[in-house]
């Protein structure tokens, strides 16, 4: 099993007939994922890969079953894609653009809210269930099936710690990037509790990096309702803070976001956590055995 | 981006949010003619990007034209967290009875802009903030709903105000809110937001920061933004790419900021190895932004090495190791480049690399990739 | 009994310390009213013929149980002073003044409705229980308790129309303005609905005007749910018609909003449309006998 | 507030709204330049502010210099709806594939904007909306929400347009809803919207009419349309007052727009007697307005009588009282003037017009009050 998708899933993608779009509608399909169709408005009636083209999502749906929508949308229309996905019905949606402004998130995310509409990104790389399919922008290649869960605000990151994993011989149930923007529409804590529920996955490496508070929610989370063991890692120990513009920030964070405080909050939750990249693999060796 | 306080201020000026009357100087010799125009007593304000400027000795408060001279030199001469101070704002110093403040930002993890109220105003706001949390009122807004005006006398109402005080405040915070909205705000405060002595309630201070991946909705705030940065991180950031200088000897270049993060913290760890900067070359990797990304790392003239950890997700990596080999080959270069490129073209990307003279790493660990580049450089070191 | 107001009921004044709020507040407390409490922002502390001010509605509800709030406040605060009332938890609301902008309306409207408050207005002069009390500008010397219900698109005209009852000898059991502006807060057969449902009320007088559906709707409810007895006067029949501008009010009126349609219409009803003003009294007179 | 076509396609313009070159003459001696300016086959617009113009004759395609010097007189020569035509909009005639209408107002009885489009557009739109109402396509917009775009795409798909084309409408139409919202519209309508032979999309007519009562948001526009009325009108509307002029004998002056229909009726059921105007005062009557109203009342030298039709609710008209008496002071009136007064204060507001010379009718009928008037112009005319 995997969590949000598999073989079955029935995707759309919105920005089809761009260069990116068409790129990795190829990938896709030949990844194993079923895209149905693809929307770019203006462009109905052409194809890509096969795929039929449609101005409007409503016409997608009226035509097909769709379960899951990946957008590869230009950033300035990214929020008037995600929201004619929710309105035409679409309750899982995967915003690969990144660049998106800031304000047009906070929209998306109380619109999905509001449709219980589960966002993923902005900036997600997508979601891959290695061996079986993919949605958005992850190389399968970096990936291979088992059991380990792969939470990650950080696309590439989630590559490496996937690839690294698998040389020492340790699979992957399912790969998720949550988009490292300001604000994402869905934040760790909500993709903690679906690894905690799915039988395939054994333990789960959650990669965080500064900034936020997600990862003390999740640490709060791990320690009150996860039944699985956690790994984290935390990226940007190391790396001199900005300055930081006013004191709101400061406020409003109350002293989370730093790497230190991550770190610490999620030992006190009992979650091993990696000082550096190469330490994961083993880690979660140790728990495997 | 950033606006100095003087720039934020012209913008509350543009809504209808008094501020002090104020001059801008750029050199010692403005300091008489800003100060016979302002009166004194006078406030000389360091114009820098950065809080507590205040603690940092950037703002001073002179009685007189000889202590404003002498202020004004010092200033200029001083770096603040960094940042050398190029301008600086001369103000008139008013007699203020109340120190408010107020802070419009986004809460990350909810997803909301919140607008943060406090009566006790002024440099020692975040300690507030910490010890007596009670004393911060905060209205969290919802994205799909407009805030009205009686809802920020409400939030106002907690400090305490009455009469004029009351609906002078609460205008004001309007007005801030809807900068915020209108520029797509990360953050826009004032602190203190003060009341004189006669009822008068004003701008001390003003911090603007927007969002940079709005700006094209503000051609002359972009405009105004690359002008300020130098040409080569001008294109650079055009591309969507991001880049901070550093102290150290490694240049970087990878792609995502999670794994420049990592890459960073892997670097370190080795004896001797440092990151000369840090780059992130986002999403729209093509020959040209790599040639530029190459450029710009090179322009540190004390590196030891390059090291590049590129992933082929949504970036045609084969593109832009065409990138890279061109520039080998036009500058001649002779520095150790190690580059570990997976994912999507992973292959035709390493042919590429490695007729440029690239060394490529096959692997996925990027702890096993540094390692392979410090070998290379003892190597060179002994060669 | 009456609809929506009575002697006990307990009156908000928005505006009170304006030149308007504070006359009109003295007619209502004269009247028999009970207003308990008065908002204007920047003056609470202060007390207007007796009556406490506060500086926001949530300070008074919080003071006092409040059941009807009316608003005497500057047309360019209206929607935020309509609203704070319904978020403060008030769910009746009559809007006097007048020159609101209609797109303000619309959405005073649309929030009212969302949160199920009755809102009468703008431009609505209130509504008057004669003998007992008022809400609102109506001069109650023009009014005389009884059996008849009025409800009135203008104001001025349901004053003339209540004296000339008056002087036949003709009480009303409650009169009320609901305010001719292009839109309204509450339309004519929700009020229609309350009379029917009034066991003091024995007959209606509606009184239209030209503009608008309201009437037409008014028609098709009394036509199938209406009990009582209509009598109905569209004023403006005579007045010559404005010179439209493009063709959007046309198409989307679709034939309805002249006198003639209006009047057409309620007579197939069963509503007896009186063509002059001082037929009422005579159609009314018939009907009680 | 109503703008020529003129003028509405200058805000189209700011908006980013395609629309035809053009030229406003306000005289035929401007005609040949324009015409060589804007080239042959052009179009001749009279610009007055009334639908059906085209219909009335007041729109002309002409061939060549002759034929447009001829019929640019005609038009200015021609009353198009009882309006002079003062002004002419000279366009480019355009090779059109297809017109279609787009219209946005405010359904009255939901209080919700509407857009309406339809691949019929023309003149005959009212035609087609009335006798295949199922040709006219419509969107209701929630005041609380906004509009997205994929929504206005979604409609305008129902007029079967594809590609470019599709895009095109709907942007087009998008904008419009920014104008209709941003100047609190009450109607923004494009008809016909054209599809060119080389697939341009243009606006070839443009209505916009605003919601008077938001102005105050607008100053330029409010200033403009008190600049287009004469003195004793800006004067009345600036109080809250309407006023209209007609062809009759009665002077009037009510409280209320519904009253003021009712008195009319009632006045035109007399023999003899007819509204010489509509007159509201509004909620707001000072002895100042009432002075106003008298005098603009006074301006059509016509008139055989006065009727005051007013009630103390909000308005206080004891002090409105005094402003008739002032003017009937002033000027030594001898018209006949009959007040019905009633309501709040209304035995200080009777003593004060009776001191003045106003026969005063007591009794609230207004039927019975104008009959009054009419006994005592007969007995005038006897007299």
């Amino acid at each position: 099993m995997s969590i949000l998708l598999n073989k079955d899933t029935k995707v759309l993608v919105q920005g089809i007939t761009g260069n990116i779009g068409k790129t990795q509608t190829e990938y896709m399909i030949k990844s194993g994922t079923k895209v149905v169709a693809g929307v770019t408005p203006g462009k109905g009636g052409e194809k890509v890969f096969g795929v039929p083209v449609f101005d409007t999502v409503l016409e997608a749906t009226n035509n097909y079953e769709i379960d899951f929508s990946v957008l590869f949308v230009p950033a300035r229309v990214a929020k008037d894609s995600v929201i004619e996905a929710i309105e035409s019905g679409i309750n899982k949606i995967a915003l690969i653009t990144e660049h998106t402004p800031v304000h047009d998130t906070m929209v998306m995310k109380a619109y999905a809210k509001k449709h219980n509409a589960l966002l993923i990104g902005p900036t997600t790389p997508g979601i891959v269930v290695p061996g079986e399919c993919k949605i958005g922008i992850l190389p399968i290649n970096m990936f291979c099936p088992g059991n380990v869960g792969i939470i990650s605000r950080s696309g590439t990151l989630a590559y490496e710690v996937a690839a690294n994993l698998c040389l020492v011989g340790i699979g992957q149930s399912t790969v998720i990037g949550m988009g490292a923007d300001m604000v994402a529409g869905t934040n760790l804590v909500e993709i903690l509790e679906l690894f905690n529920l799915d039988n395939e996955t054994k333990v789960v490496v959650l990669i965080g990096e500064v900034g936020g508070s997600q990862e003390e929610d999740a640490a709060a989370f791990i320690k009150n309702k996860m039944d699985k063991p956690v790994i984290a890692y935390i990226a940007g120990a190391s790396v001199p803070s900005g300055q930081r513009m006013g004191h709101a920030g400061a406020i409003v964070e109350g002293g989370k976001g730093s790497a230190k405080s991550k770190i610490d909050t999620l030992n006190n939750a009992g979650v091993k956590v990696a000082m550096m990249l190469n330490e994961i693999p083993l880690l979660v060796k140790e728990l495997l055995s | 981006m950033r606006f100095q306080e003087y720039e934020a201020k012209e913008i509350f000026k543009e809504f209808g949010i008094p501020v002090p009357e104020g001059i801008v100087i750029n050199s010692d010799s403005e300091i008489i003619p800003a100060i016979e125009k302002i009166g004194i007593p006078a406030i000389l304000k360091a114009q820098v990007l950065v809080g507590g400027r205040g603690k940092a000795g950037g703002i001073r408060v002179v009685e007189n034209l000889e202590e404003a001279v002498e202020a004004c030199r010092e200033i200029f001469n001083k770096k603040i967290k960094g940042y050398h101070v190029k301008e600086l704002l001369i103000e008139k110093k008013l007699e203020i009875l109340t120190e408010l403040y107020c802070g419009i930002t986004i809460n990350r993890t909810l997803g909301r802009p919140v607008i943060m109220v406090s009566s006790e105003g002024g440099i020692n706001i975040e300690e507030t903030a910490e010890k007596n949390p009670n004393k911060i009122f905060t209205l969290y807004c919802d994205p799909l709903v407009d805030i009205y005006p009686f809802q920020i006398v409400n939030l106002v109402k907690n400090l305490g105000l009455k009469g004029d005080v009351l609906l002078k405040v609460s205008q004001i915070i309007g007005k801030l809110l809807q900068i915020f909205n209108k520029y797509n705000g990360i953050i826009v405060e004032v602190n203190p937001l003060v009341i004189t002595n006669n009822k008068q309630v004003l701008c001390l201070d003003a911090v603007i920061q927007i969002d940079d991946s709005a700006l094209f909705r503000y051609p002359e705030f972009q405009e105004k933004k690359f002008n300020q940065m130098d040409y080569s991180l001008q294109r650079l950031e055009k591309k969507g790419a991001t880049y901070v200088q550093l102290e150290g000897n490694i240049g970087l270049i990878c792609s995502g900021a999670g794994l420049a993060m990592a890459t960073m913290d892997t670097i370190k760890s080795f004896p001797g190895l440092s990151p000369a900067n840090f780059l992130e070359t986002g999403g729209s990797i093509t020959p040209e932004l790599m040639e530029d990304c190459m450029e710009i790392v090179l322009e540190r003239n004390v590196l030891k090495g390059i090291f590049i950890n590129i992933y082929g997700g949504i970036n045609p990596i084969h593109e832009g190791a065409k990138g890279i080999a061109r520039v080998i080959k036009d500058r001649e270069l002779e520095i150790p480049i190690v580059a570990k490129a997976l994912g999507n073209k992973q292959e035709e990307t390493w042919e590429i690399l490695e007729k440029a003279g690239v060394y490529t790493y096959k692997k996925s660990d990027t702890h096993g990739a540094i390692n392979y580049l410090a070998e290379i450089l003892h190597l060179e070191v002994k060669g």
